[in-house]
């Protein structure tokens, strides 16, 4: 079977198998060996990937296979991936992985969370391999849809709101998917039965002005859900609401949906507009950057701060697409990939400093690093990556969107760099400031001498993601030596003008 | 008159054969055997059903009053498909006191009814459509009115009676204009010319239609009939007379209306911008869960007419697999509200509060015809309205499919009202566990696999597709 | 190559913080201390044997030991990890392989009761494998990595005591302040990487083979003095250069070790060494960046010997010191030309930022004797010292000395050169380092007396003698402070790599020792005697003294612009406006459907006849707009 | 009568007859007076069709045989409405078509 | 003008006002047999243009049947003497308005349009054709339609007998 096949098979498998589980016990088990197993088979797939590229295969999208599903639509099932698509399912399975053990303690409703949780993967990684319009349009959603149910049930606070505005507001975007995609579909000149593939979609023209409606369509549609400003709103209170594997993946996954489909979709088939329409979206997403930054200085709820810093982070991945080069792209997947490793660390050692304090508001805390040695430097280390330190990820991919943007000599796209540059300290401001009230200090209370310590599967699931962040902050080429070279179908369109 | 003639018209002499020998059962049971009635109706349509499957020819007979061709069969097969769950359905209703002595009315009613159907689709004429028409809808407004103790149901009858009966005068005077103007009745021989008084006709025409298919601003009886219908009446309203209504739309706008194709565009455009729009506005504030579905299925009528606002044969074919999509999902979450009904009496939205934690089963049934009718992928929903989609941007509407993309997510909004009810939200008394009976676990299981495979198993739309190209 | 070895100068500090990091809270808290210094003591050894091999070679080529490259940006540009071995980096590594070991061997000693130990071993390890990268650094980018995990464990180790809100405070406050100062590090680094196509030092060291455009881009200065004044930039927010200095005297909140290491020796002077990297490109293309290099250090220096003279701190006062040192090897850069007698500036500079390091470090470790002995930092509690911890005394007075620049003691060598260097080239500048030069020696002598002489204070405990662990660290550091000043550094250091041989310029330098006495002897009568002569200077100088004492109110005004401007004029609304106005849009949009929703309810009115009149006229205005449509 | 009277003429008679019907559909209280305007409004479309078979078609009789046909469905209709209506008034006692808004909004 | 011409336009008259009578009137029986009025007029413009047959149904299926249905309904239901409340004033003023202009709007398009006559060889309105053509299946035959609405009546009439009839008289449900 096609490895990529299988991607979407086994965790739509072990959905199934947990349909059928009983105990708490026997779902966890289920649902982390399942998970297990797909990350295992997305690092074999990282080694085929990059056994077949050292192999002097430069095909642009390998693995492929095609299943002709309405044929007199154009619609098929093609599957394949790049580098870049290869990157993000890695990402994903060491999220969902580490977001089951993150979740190991749920315990209303445990069969029906894994599921949901599985269900919404699925629909990640179907995404990432698809290359088809429709198929990506259909995994899209699909991962979507779950998250109304997995908020709402299992999440805390204002929940109810919180699951229906971020639902609502990412199926909007999707709306406007919708008219992007059929819009592409219907005005590029292929000729005879149309298609939805991208691959063959990307060879052919569309008109300009056709461009000029889509473009924004499709990148204000990816857009909402990568946090563009000012169709960020549902972030904060959505992450603020979900359970603690749910922020992960939405946050660390999800959220990346937005940045590929930008990347992938929107630019690639209109690079035209996407040339002449980018000032526009550079403006929001530069201040979406700053913005998010500042507005995370003043927040208390911990997850109000992850979830601002999120909509600061993923503005850069906006930002670095729409720089239109080669090396800003890089940064932009190198940036996804960096979020997606520290903001599911930063949400599930949220969760489990919730579990034990009670609380997520940081003024009502402090001095957990004497208490909670292991979770304190985890969350030390994950501050550090998001502000940029080199030796972790955040740095290697902000540094490449840096130089990516520099490439720019114009004036606009000088200060717009340099303004989103300058949340770099805005960053520091914000983690230290969090490090400094939540974790050092005196204790806060003697109660928190009580804390258990690190559980094992809280220590798998920090660990492997730390891991992550470290593999990349170290060595960093060949992933974006490997991003880099997929990067080419997309640029060339632009050259060609 | 050949028998090959006479064959064409199977599916009507079948479902004629059936009145006829359930008429003659319900002379021969006793009043205890009633309820007997349930089953060899069920059986019966069971066998209509199957017959209508079978292959057949196209042609036209009675002088070109009837016409039949595979597109016309096929919508004929997809809304027996829909009264045959609707008569599973209705067997729980149907054993209640007020009821069991009158099982076997509501059973003619609804095959005659279907008759009707049936001859409005294969009509050549336009008496045959009127006839149809009215077959459709009298004994329909008289089962509306079923639960005889129960005002709401008379009211829902008078209020059906009199629209349809306000309706069908008005759609007789925009016929008795196009009859002025053309004097012809045969559709193979009605050329129109797009006058002033044909587009009057028209639109007259298209009202009574749209009465039908509950298009804005001719919706108005809709939510109040619903509600007040006997539920599995309220099904059949919902899904088969819209259907059947629908289906003639979508044949009469394409081939008899063509050269009036820039007018009822114009007219479809507007119609069904209010149409999605006024339904998704009401949903959202309905309590009573068969007046929600109710403007759901408004939303839903606005929907497919995206579909046939291109007048191809892309559209057509979308607007029928949208509507086999419908019939499966709308029975489905009306299955469920009918089971409730029937156990708990229950019909708000509060009642079904924490349904999940009691009623797994049918939650989850619930879950997916609701998300089937959002249009959630994987389900077959979304396959349909996608493909509406594809048929409204086939033919450059794209405001038009703006504004529809807009009011998917708006009813994506109440649909996950419901779900919140069932799913999330606490209740101190949620409805009790219980079983319902086996006809409509069976219906339901069967509305659940169309739901799921329709979408997935592509050869349905191909199908479809490729019929409507043939006829085109 | 023969230098391959030298990857292990850099790789031995990090094997200990992996170990110490890793096996934090398993190992015993010798074992963790021992290993460190271990592999520190083997990367001194590594540095001299390198420091050999390099100067005694006849060339003073650069020579890259040891390159790979670790991300690839563009077809041009890359970051590469590598070692670059040039006079100035091999004299760094002496530098701090030698004070970095000094100080591992000191704490010991010091840190022996605190909890934490192998997290502080760590983290000094970290800090020494961080600056070693840094000043190996073949790239600008590998500068500026190494950089910030500079400044990140200055942060951790200011932050050592966690628990103790100021010192959490001083570690943020550092490390935001040179993140700031970063920023623009970055920036620059970006400029001169788009307009040159590389971060190589190899080529950006040689302006032969650039190219750029001088002519005024950006408010009348080119965009390569831009992109130079922005690293400058950062080099001042490190080496706390005025307006970035802020952090630097809080940053004595860290153990005093820590500050003997990172805040006086080192990585302070990280600044001071990045414009000497650079310095050719700043020489060739920025004369105007080199001036601003200049007014800054000899504003900072003036600046910070006038704040140190009033402080009560030990170790602010010490602080300020360091910042007016490193200013005063600022401005000798800034003033410097290139090659031959022109670069003197740059050597001299060079060559305080050596001298420096030794008497810096040795007063910074005696203070931590005398703290470790009064457990204050307060010299108005401390008095008579000598009697108690006599050697100490004689060690601190020798550093006083040599920074006082009294020969032979080094200090003098090297103040020496850079006066000389502002003598020949801007008398005003000559100016203001003599009068530092008066400052320091009064300032510090200051110092010694109030500490070591004055009037016996109540201690706690009898103060005691140092241990003998932390104070031979102090001895060799003292040996090195006596006698560094020998050392032919022209010889070795240049701007443009010949050797330089440097003289003693007898007017300078008597006007120098001259101006030095008297501050001493300004000391003496004001603390030694015990006279109240300096009650009556203080008063005399009414609110300019309390201006300097109150460090001329820079905090205050940052916590104006931070506290007050951005977080409560900037922040807060943004955050505001976030929650009730962007997302209050999205709310309201669903407050609008569901008002219009309400507000249409009265067509479904339940009343027939209203339906059919709907009805009826839906179809009428249908006919009406189509009519209208088709006239 | 053909030639005597214009089709418009007549036509300006059923036009009015139908919206006289309509006017009374709704206006009238009472249900059965509402049903009496629907037959008002269907015998002036039977009118219609009759007048356009007369005067534009003869010989076809098309518009005469709709007639026919809504002639009887008027009546069916007509005894299923009152048979409803009855339903009705034995539930509330009244058939006043104001009262039939217990189901709303 | 011709004596037919003064005819229809007297029996135009006639139906118009019985029809505005009907739908006015404030007695409830008095606007049924309004409608008869009117109803029978239709049937004498039907004799005027000779369909006779039509004419005949038009009186027993109409005036016969549906009124006689009426007035029974308005016997059970009503009390005969009891004037109906006039309707709300906004009521008439709105739906006049809409009635004039409805009527303005179908008469300003009818009046436009230009009829054309395709006049076939004529089959006359008499019994015969009429029975030929009710009872043909082929073009022009009504055989089919003539079937489905024997259908429809039985419907309505199960359908007429399940509403009104009462299994289990139940105090007042």
């Amino acid at each position: 079977m096609n490895i990529l096949i299988s991607h979407i098979v086994v965790p739509t498998l072990t959905a199934l198998a947990l349909m059928f589980a009983s105990t708490q016990k026997q779902v966890r088990t289920i649902a982390a060996g399942g998970m297990t197993i797909q990350l295992i088979q997305s690092l074999v797939l990282l080694y085929f990937f990059l056994q077949e590229r050292a192999g002097g295969n430069e095909t642009a999208v390998l693995f492929t296979q095609s299943f002709s599903w309405y044929p007199s639509l154009g619609i098929s099932f093609d599957i394949g991936v790049d580098g870049i698509a290869v990157a993000m399912i890695l990402l994903t399975s060491v999220v969902i992985f580490t977001g089951i053990f993150a979740s190991w303690e749920v315990d209303k409703m445990y069969k029906e969370f894994f599921i949901s949780l599985i269900i919404l993967a699925t629909g990640v990684y179907g995404f990432f391999v698809s290359l088809d319009l429709f198929v990506l349009f259909l995994f899209f959603e699909l991962a979507v849809i779950p998250m109304y149910l997995l908020i709402g049930i299992w999440g805390s606070g204002p929940k109810e709101y919180a699951a229906m505005k971020l639902t609502l507001m990412l199926m909007g975007g999707s709306a406007l998917l919708v008219v992007g995609i059929l819009g592409v579909y219907f005005t590029s000149d292929v000729e005879g039965v149309r298609t939805f593939n991208i691959l063959v979609l990307g060879q052919h023209h569309i008109p300009i002005e056709m461009q000029r409606i889509f473009f924004p369509m499709l990148f204000i549609g990816f857009g909402v859900i990568g946090a563009l400003f000012p169709f960020h709103t549902w972030s904060p209170d959505g992450h603020s609401s979900a359970p603690t594997a749910v922020s992960m993946l939405h946050a660390g996954v999800l959220m990346k949906l937005g940045g590929y489909g930008c990347l992938k979709v929107a630019i690639f088939l209109l690079p035209e507009a996407a040339q002449e329409m980018s000032w526009i979206f550079l403006v929001l997403t530069g201040i979406s950057v700053i913005y998010g930054a500042l507005a995370t200085v003043v927040q208390t709820d911990l997850k109000y701060i992850n979830a601002y810093s999120s909509v600061s982070h993923c503005g850069l991945v906006l930002f670095a697409i729409l720089m239109l080069n080669k090396t800003a792209y890089t940064g932009a997947v190198l940036q996804m990939i960096s979020h997606g490793l520290m903001t599911a660390l930063f949400f599930a050692l949220i969760g489990m400093l919730y579990s034990r304090t009670k609380t997520r508001i940081i003024t009502e805390m402090g001095g957990l690093m004497k208490v909670l040695p292991f979770l304190s430097v985890c969350y030390v280390i994950g501050g550090l990556a998001s502000l940029g330190l080199p030796g972790l990820s955040g740095f290697v991919a902000e540094m490449t969107i840096f130089v990516g943007a520099f490439e720019h000599e114009d004036l606009f796209h000088r200060v717009a760099t340099i303004i989103a540059i300058s949340s770099i300290v805005v960053t520091a401001v914000y983690i230290l400031r969090v490090i400094a009230i939540l974790l050092m200090g005196p204790v806060r209370d003697e109660s928190y001498h009580n804390f258990p310590k690190a559980k094992w599967f809280e220590k798998i699931a920090t660990v492997s993601l730390i891991v992550g962040i470290l593999v990349i902050g170290l060595t960093p080429l060949w992933l974006s030596d490997m991003i880099r070279e997929s990067l080419g179908m997309i640029v060339d369109k632009l050259v060609l003008k | 008159m050949t028998v090959q003639e006479l064959l064409l018209m199977r599916h009507e002499w079948a479902l004629i054969a059936g009145v006829l020998i359930l008429l003659v059962l319900e002379l021969n049971f006793s009043e205890e055997q009633k309820s007997k009635s349930i089953i060899s109706a069920v059986v019966i349509f069971t066998i209509i059903t199957l017959l209508g499957f079978l292959p057949a020819e196209s042609g036209s007979t009675f002088g070109g009053m009837y016409v039949t061709d595979p597109v016309r069969l096929l919508m004929k097969n997809i809304l027996n498909l829909g009264v045959l769950i609707i008569f599973l359905q209705a067997g729980s209703w149907l054993q209640t006191k007020n009821n069991y002595n009158r099982v076997t009315e509501f059973y003619l009613l609804m095959l005659s009814s279907v008759i009707g159907a049936n001859f409005m689709i294969s009509a050549g004429h336009f008496l045959m459509f009127y006839l149809g028409l009215e077959l459709l809808t009298i004994p329909i407004t008289a089962a509306a009115s079923y639960d005889q103790y129960k005002s709401k149901s008379a009211e829902a009858g008078i209020k059906l009676i009199l629209s349809s009966a306000f309706s069908s005068a008005i759609l007789l005077f925009g016929l008795s204009m196009l009859y002025g103007s053309t004097g012809e009745m045969y559709f193979s021989e009605v050329r129109f010319s797009n006058d002033l008084i044909q587009v009057l006709g028209f639109v007259f025409f298209f009202s009574g239609l749209g009465f039908k298919i509950s298009i804005v601003p001719f919706h108005l009886w809709t939510a109040d009939v619903y509600e007040g219908s006997p539920t599995n009446v309220t099904s059949y309203l919902s899904v088969v007379s819209k259907g059947a209504a629908i289906f003639v739309l979508v044949l009469l706008l394409i081939n008899l209306f063509e050269p009036l194709r820039l007018v009822w565009q114009q007219v479809i455009y507007g119609t069904a911008i209010f149409t999605m729009t006024i339904g998704n506005l009401f949903a959202i504030r309905q309590q009573n869960l068969k007046r929600f579905l109710a403007f759901s299925s408004i939303a839903q009528a606005g929907f497919i007419l995206l579909g046939v606002i291109g007048g191809s044969a892309l559209g057509m074919a979308t607007v029928i697999y949208f509507v086999l999509v419908y019939v499966f999902s709308n029975l489905a979450a009306f299955g469920v509200v009918i089971a409730i009904e029937q156990y708990a009496g229950k019909v708000n939205m509060a009642d079904y509060n924490g349904l999940y934690k009691t009623n797994p089963r049918l939650s989850l049934v619930m879950m997916l015809a609701l998300f089937s009718l959002a249009g959630i992928p994987p389900l077959a929903g979304f396959f349909g309205k996608f493909f509406l989609f594809t048929a409204v941007a086939a033919s450059g509407f794209y405001i038009l499919l703006f504004i529809a993309v807009l009011n998917a997510v708006i009813s994506l909004y109440y649909y996950l009202l419901v779900v919140k009810a069932m799913f999330i939200s606490k209740s101190e008394s949620p409805v009790p566990y219980f079983q319902s009976d086996y006809p409509t676990r069976i219906a339901l299981s069967a509305c659940v696999i169309g739901i799921i495979v329709i979408g997935f198993y592509s050869p349905v739309f191909e199908y479809i597709k490729q019929l409507c190209l043939i006829s085109f | 190559m023969e230098y391959q070895y030298t990857l292990w100068i850099v790789a031995l500090p990090l094997l200990a913080f992996l170990i110490n990091g890793l096996g934090s809270g398993r190992l015993p808290g010798k074992v963790s201390g021992w290993i460190a210094t271990i592999a520190i003591g083997g990367s001194t050894f590594l540095s001299y044997q390198t420091a050999f091999q390099y100067f005694s070679s006849p060339s003073r080529e650069k020579v890259i030991a040891f390159k790979t490259t670790w991300l690839r940006f563009n077809e041009t540009l890359h970051i590469d990890m590598g070692i670059l071995l040039d006079p100035i980096s091999v004299m760094m590594l002496v530098v701090i392989t030698t004070i970095s070991l000094m100080v591992f061997i000191y704490s010991q000693g010091y840190m022996k009761n605190e909890n934490g130990y192998d997290r502080y071993f760590a983290f000094l390890s970290l800090f020494s494998f961080s600056m070693l990268g840094l000043v190996v650094a073949t790239n600008l980018f590998q500068m500026y990595m190494f950089w910030e995990l500079v400044g990140i464990s200055s942060y951790l180790l200011i932050g050592f005591y966690y628990d103790k809100p100021s010192a959490v405070a001083a570690s943020k406050k550092a490390f935001i302040v040179t993140r700031f100062a970063d920023l623009g590090f970055l920036i620059g680094i970006l400029m001169v990487s788009y307009y040159t196509g590389t971060f190589d030092f190899d080529i950006l060291t040689n302006p032969d083979g650039l190219n750029f455009s001088t002519t005024a881009s950006f408010l009348g200065l080119s965009s390569i003095t831009w992109a130079l004044l922005l690293i400058f930039m950062g080099g001042a927010g490190k080496s706390a250069m005025f307006p970035l200095h802020v952090w630097l005297p809080d940053a004595m909140e860290g153990p005093t070790p820590v500050s003997a290491l990172i805040h006086a020796a080192t990585m302070v002077v990280a600044g001071v060494f990045l414009v000497a990297r650079l310095f050719p490109l700043y020489y060739a293309f920025a004369p105007t960046a080199l001036e601003v290099v200049a007014f800054i250090g000899a504003f900072t220096t003036l600046f910070a010997a006038i704040i140190a003279c009033t402080q009560f701190d030990i170790k602010r006062v010490l602080a300020f010191s360091t910042m007016s040192q490193i200013g005063y090897m600022m401005l000798a850069l800034g003033v410097s030309g290139y090659g031959g007698e022109e670069g003197l500036g740059y050597t001299a500079s060079l060559f305080h930022l050596f001298t420096h390091a030794f008497f810096k470090a040795l007063l910074f470790l005696g203070a931590g004797a005398i703290i470790h002995a009064v457990h204050t930092n307060d010299i108005r509690e401390m008095g008579s010292l000598r009697k108690h911890q006599p050697v100490t005394h004689i060690l601190f007075l020798i550093a006083c000395l040599a920074i006082a620049g009294i020969p032979p003691f080094s200090g003098f060598f090297s103040k020496d050169e850079i006066l000389a260097a502002t003598f020949a080239t801007h008398p005003i500048y000559f100016g203001i380092a003599v009068i530092v030069a008066g400052l320091t020696a009064f300032y510090m002598f200051r110092l010694y007396f109030i500490v070591f002489w004055g009037k016996e204070k109540k201690y706690e405990h009898a103060p005691h003698e140092a241990p003998t662990v932390m104070l031979i660290p102090m001895i060799v550091l003292a040996i090195g402070s006596a006698l560094a000043g020998f050392i032919p550094f022209g010889h070795y250091i240049s701007s443009d790599g010949q050797s330089l041989t440097l003289h003693i310029n007898w007017l300078v330098a008597i006007t120098s020792v001259v101006i030095a006495l008297a501050g001493i002897g300004v000391a003496w009568t004001f603390y030694k005697t015990g006279s109240d002569a300096s009650q009556k200077v203080i008063k005399a100088l009414g609110s300019v003294y309390t201006s300097a004492f109150n460090k001329f109110y820079i905090d205050e005004i940052y916590i104006l612009i931070t506290k007050g401007v951005i977080f409560r004029l900037i922040a807060k609304p943004i955050a505001w406006f976030d929650r009730n106005v962007i997302d209050a849009f999205m709310n309201l949009l669903a407050a609008i459907t569901n008002w219009v929703s309400s507000q249409i309810k009265e067509f479904q009115s339940g009343q027939v006849q209203k339906y059919a009149f709907i009805f009826i006229s839906g179809v009428l205005i249908i006919v009406l707009s189509l009519i209208y449509a088709t006239q | 009568m053909v030639e005597q009277v214009p089709l418009n003429h007549a036509l300006i008679v059923t036009t009015l007859m139908f919206f006289i019907g309509v006017y009374g559909f709704l206006t009238r209280k009472n249900l059965i007076t509402m049903l009496i305007s629907v037959e008002i409004m269907l015998n002036a479309v039977n009118l219609n069709f009759v007048f356009f078979d007369n005067y534009l078609f003869p010989g076809k009789l098309e518009g005469h045989f709709f007639s026919l046909f809504i002639i009887a469905i008027a009546a069916a209709e007509a005894a299923v409405a009152i048979a409803i209506f009855i339903n009705l008034y034995r539930n509330i006692r009244s058939i006043d078509v104001e009262q039939v808004d217990k189901m709303k909004y | 003008m011709g004596t037919s011409a003064i005819i229809f336009y007297t029996i135009a008259a006639i139906m118009i006002v019985f029809s505005l009578l009907a739908v006015t009137a404030r007695k409830i029986l008095r606007a049924a047999v309004y409608l008869l009025f009117a109803l029978g007029g239709t049937a004498a413009i039907y004799f005027m243009m000779n369909y006779f047959f039509l004419a005949a149904v038009q009186l027993i299926v109409y005036a016969g049947g549906i009124v006689v249905l009426i007035i029974f309904s308005i016997l059970l239901t009503s009390h005969i003497e009891e004037k109906m409340q006039k309707p709300d004033t906004w009521k008439i003023i709105l739906t006049s308005i809409l009635g004039f202009g409805g009527t303005a709007l179908c008469l300003f398009v009818i009046t436009n349009h230009l009829f054309v006559a395709h006049p076939a060889t004529g089959a006359e309105a008499t019994m015969a054709t009429i029975g030929e053509k009710l009872l043909g299946y082929g073009e022009g035959g009504y055989v089919l339609p003539f079937e489905v609405i024997s259908i429809l009546l039985l419907a309505a009439m199960i359908g007429a007998i399940v509403v009104a009839k009462r299994n289990k008289p139940k105090g007042n449900g």
